[in-house]
């Protein structure tokens, strides 16, 4: 194991990897921004590097300088994290170049998964089923043209080195392919400077179901189950779950999805922590959709079914140890075995308002009370007194419970958002407990379209004028600063009449 | 104490209601009254439960209550957004605010003005955009109120901005 | 399920029963003395009732309050916690009479065991092992010191009635015994209202092991394996951990003293959740000790291991429910089965002073920041500005953690005591980080007498000159609040310093 | 800045330091000597992160520091219970300590007085119990300091005492 390792991040996942860095023994190094000198990441890591001003692109994103650090405080390794460079192949061999290793796959690896044409090559070559559509990028509008017509519309023009919906058009007819290919292809090379576009059959309202893999670098690779990332706003997963709501009806497709990842995985040489992403539509077909080359924002749900640490294994991994957990149906007789008890749910707790189009709400968080307790788990990146800085992801924490079954982890979830208190700033944290309370979601009839018939569904809420009352008084009394004078004197008295009030209660 | 509140929801608009706290034999009562007419009155008690949170406790039913800044009251994990107004300035508020010919664009969230899409001078749709500001990744498109014309720009590309800072003014 | 439950005690065990009531989809009563109305507690139920003044005499005590409290209310039925008046018949039956279910098992079972003399009876019949000694009280002085000769020195004297070390005397000789049994009866007398007392054989430097039992009103009775309980102060357990590092060496263990304390609490007729206690000695004979008729304090790391909620269940069996989790080991065929997963470790951090003879330390917490990330799991029934009443017990909360194995518990607890800031009154946090450094504990070799040895081990602690220096200075700035003047003005220039400093620090 | 600083151990007596503060182009220096000589220096930064928080780093190493009352700093997660005090003002209440012929029994935990084992001029021994005090279910029976006399009693059995209150006066 390493001896010290370099945290290339910021924020919770930051916080996430320290920690298991503490707990392995090993020592960390928090680089930081000057947005970022007081962070939690920097307060916890036993020594901290800073690397430029707040902007990413100067810091978080400089590769140099970051080598730099990791050489002059003596680290081994670096972790990536996820996001920023974790998905840059150039980092990953820079890294290599300076002697210190890159916790992650093969640059390779990074470099194939990066193009979206060359991955959908990658797994028809594998056997895995991919959405139907070119393997390249089109060259003209006739070629495109004639694709479409061939798939049928509505069809899906997508960048070829692209991610997160930029550079992504659905196209309904004929007359509107020739305006949604320049806006996609114009859009793409602002995003990635590369205009490469390519089209794909659109899935109607799929599933989005990812395949957690692991793998070592003597050739032992497993799967881990999957992930239900169905919940997403602006392309961007909100609440994640394992097991899919999907696999506790259909147990084989777990065993099916798990098999087509592990061979995408195995043709890429991957090895290390990734995962593969599917859409599955309503008569579960799956279909590749593309390979994250790093650890994944929502792996805790994975972590809390199979009671694997996968940063842990990460680093393991990266040291040169051998993978020993084994996938139970290919070999059911070698012990520890990959198995999935119970049910997990995360919900990323944003600095964002829900109710006005999820815009960003950074700035000073001024009350925090994290929630706790059985099944409970927080992954936080920040604390009371913290000013959520604007330059980065509105990412505040990932809440995150187990239960034994489903129904009893969304109503832990439940009890657990209601619990959390955050003051200052607007977050998402009530928009889950909505979500929670929703009949499809409860029953799971999951798609990435959730959301927009979701809030169709919620509508406004009547506050019951008690809670709403009780609200008021304390606004009233806090503003007067009046509060103490309705303390109570707890008398004898008092307490006969709360049991005559409590008793009057139950008669009404 | 009597005390008119206003509660602002979400995209709903805003509504008022009546609060009346008196004391009775050393014990709380409150009386609520909505807008529409709707009133409870119930017996209280109030204690702090550390900085910003109360333990109320209604006729034996408990409620906990935090208070974050910018009248965010929280009960029970629920979140109301209200404030405590004397019903006099009010009116006076609420009138100032009709005989306004004008309105101001302003900041729906802090962060950097990316793009100024208008002129000083220039004619508007209702809808139209004027100004992008980005934040956390996001880009924010400001849209025009209301038909008219642009009267002032009080920013400019580059600059940061806070929430709720005035940007733009329509007339 | 029950519509309403009142939660009859305080402090984390109430939270954490209202917790699992919330879970549960059932409505919660609190009732709370005058020093617990500002209570986490009481801010999280649903409901509230006072009780009476602080002492709990007049409030968690008092049957008649309690018991009028949830009639008026309207609740179904009252979970008792532990302590107060969880191991009282009187109350079950009091319970029963007002036609309120009472959780836990039949007032005749705690009734037995709530007599040492009555309990080894009838565990000797059910042919579970018990330490050498009289069936019943002695009753003459000539008697006991017939017994004791019988036995062999050193002997150990016990209250009949009573628990928790008091009315117990060591005697190491006969010369001693006539002054000890004057002394162990007037102090049983005044603490149980009873001066019985009974004679056993002393087991030197013992184990102390315990075995969850758990049974439906249908005649189901299962184990859930042990808790190591050796780490004591005063006789109270401050730290537990499943599995013990014993039945890690000899896993044979776990189910013969799961067998026998099946036999015990079959015998008594027990139903719903309760431990049975075991000495262990060197030669890993054990002895049946005491049954305890309710939940434990540490009753989370047997949930962390199996997967089981221990108060889900106490709630389904009080229902009516039966139980369908089997013994792996007697029905291997019927899912589900009970099944120890990794190791779990529990550390009791109380209001205390573990540098002076552990002297309370009730008052103010001024701060408070809550340790959580992967595998971590806080009971607490404390906030940051809630003042720790002189009157009761001072357990604050219980930070458990789950890990692979115990070795990795071990590292993930001392990451989470580091994590965990508690200010304004004294704990026993850093106590158990030394704890969890220790050399005979890391090896497993625990008795009741650990603490003992631990002491002398440490020794007194050296202070790295660095961490000093920095606390005079943060505790200079404070004083004279000039800590904004070196605020780093974090520009290049200095990010080289850094790197500089970082630099020449590795050359060292 | 100069201060002279008080450890106060487990058990083991207090100890003194040193710490000199200074500034040298934007950075903070310190140093700090122990009373053995020992002595570092060290160039420093140090945010404030949160309330009661700071986070200081010294060349490259992060220290989490925390404040709490009565003196109580904890450096990632380690407590040490420090005075920072004024050298001349130390002296001087040293010398008024030596000088004292009489020593208070001062209560060590906040409680309830459950029983007063001496009286009002009565002779007695080191280590001879004093007064016993209630807490949390613990009591607690202090001790005389030294050979002397019972001088005052200043609590009776019944009554509340907070940690460090003056209880008994020997002489």
């Amino acid at each position: 194991m390493f001896g010290k390792v370099l945290v290339a991040n910021r924020g919770e996942i930051a916080v996430r990897v320290i920690r298991a860095l503490r707990e392995a023994g090993v020592r960390s190094v928090a680089v930081y921004s000057e947005a970022d000198r007081a962070s939690l990441a920097v307060q916890m890591a036993d020594e901290a590097v800073y690397i430029g001003p707040a902007s990413a692109a100067e810091s978080y994103l400089a590769i140099d300088k970051i080598v730099a650090a990791a050489r002059a405080h003596g680290a081994e390794a670096i972790h990536p994290g996820y996001g920023f460079l974790s998905e840059n192949a150039e980092f990953a061999e820079a890294c290599a170049a300076a002697g210190v290793t890159f916790i992650g796959p093969p640059a390779a690896a990074i470099r194939t998964m990066g193009s979206k044409t060359a991955a959908r090559q990658l797994a028809i070559a594998a056997g895995a089923p991919v959405v139907p559509g070119t393997e390249t990028a089109v060259e003209t509008f006739a070629e495109a043209k004639r694709i479409a017509a061939s798939l049928g519309y509505p069809v899906l023009l997508k960048a070829a080195a692209g991610g997160g919906g930029k550079g992504m058009r659905r196209v309904d007819r004929e007359a509107d392919l020739e305006a949604a290919l320049r806006d996609a292809s114009s859009e793409a090379a602002r995003a990635f400077g590369s205009g490469e576009v390519y089209v794909e059959k659109l899935v109607a309202e799929p599933r989005h179901i990812e395949i957690q893999v692991l793998g070592d670098r003597h050739g032992r690779l497993i799967h881990l189950g999957e992930r239900e990332c169905s919940i997403q706003r602006r392309h961007q997963k909100v609440l994640e779950e394992c097991p899919s709501p999907l696999m506790l009806e259909h147990p084989e497709l777990r065993e099916r999805m798990g098999a087509a990842a592990l061979k995408i995985a195995s043709a890429a040489g991957y090895c290390n922590a990734g995962t593969v992403e599917f859409l599955v539509d309503r008569e579960r077909n799956f279909y590749f959709l593309e390979m994250n080359t790093r650890l994944q924002v929502e792996h805790p749900v994975t972590e809390l079914v199979t009671g694997l640490d996968l940063v842990q294994w990460q680093l393991k991994i990266a040291a040169g140890e051998p993978l020993t957990v084994r996938q139970g149906d290919v070999r059911p007789d070698v012990r520890p075995v990959v198995q999935w008890n119970g049910a997990a749910i995360e919900c990323r707790i944003y600095a964002e308002d829900p109710d006005h189009q999820f815009l960003p709400s950074p700035g000073k968080i001024t009350r925090l009370r994290e929630p706790s307790g059985p099944g409970v788990r927080v992954d936080s990146g920040v604390y009371e007194g913290w000013n959520v800085p604007v330059e980065y992801d509105p990412l505040l924490a990932k809440l995150a419970v187990w239960a034994p079954s489903r129904e009893l982890a969304i109503a832990r979830m439940h009890r657990a958002l209601q619990e959390y208190e955050i003051g200052g700033i607007r977050t998402n944290r009530e928009f889950f407990a909505d979500i929670l309370e929703d009949r499809d979601f409860r029953s799971g009839r999951l798609s990435t379209a959730f959301l927009d018939g979701f809030f169709e569904r919620r509508g406004g809420r009547e506050m019951d004028i008690e809670m709403e009352a009780v609200a008021a008084l304390v606004a009233a009394m806090a503003a007067k600063d009046e509060a103490q004078r309705f303390a109570p004197a707890t008398t004898e008295a008092q307490k006969s009449a709360w049991l005559e009030a409590g008793r009057s209660s139950e008669l009404r | 104490m009597t005390c008119e509140v206003v509660i602002h929801g979400s995209g709903t608009g805003s509504r008022a209601a009546t609060l009346v706290v008196e004391t009775q034999g050393g014990t709380g009562i409150l009386t609520y009254t909505r807008e529409n007419g709707e009133s409870v009155r119930r017996a209280f008690s109030m204690e702090l439960a550390g900085a910003g949170r109360f333990s109320v406790l209604v006729e034996g039913r408990s409620y906990r209550v935090t208070v974050a800044d910018r009248g965010a009251i929280a009960v029970n994990g629920r979140t109301l957004y209200m404030e405590v107004r004397d019903p006099r300035k009010l009116r006076a508020r609420g009138a100032a605010e009709r005989n306004a010919g004008r309105q101001t664009v302003a900041a729906a969230m802090p962060g950097q003005v990316i793009r100024v899409l208008v002129e000083v001078g220039q004619a508007v749709e209702a809808g139209q955009g004027l100004i992008v500001v980005e934040a956390m990744k996001m880009q924010n498109e400001m849209k025009s109120p209301k038909a008219g014309k642009v009267l002032e720009i009080r920013t400019a590309a580059g600059a940061a901005v806070a929430a709720g800072d005035a940007l733009i003014v329509i007339e």
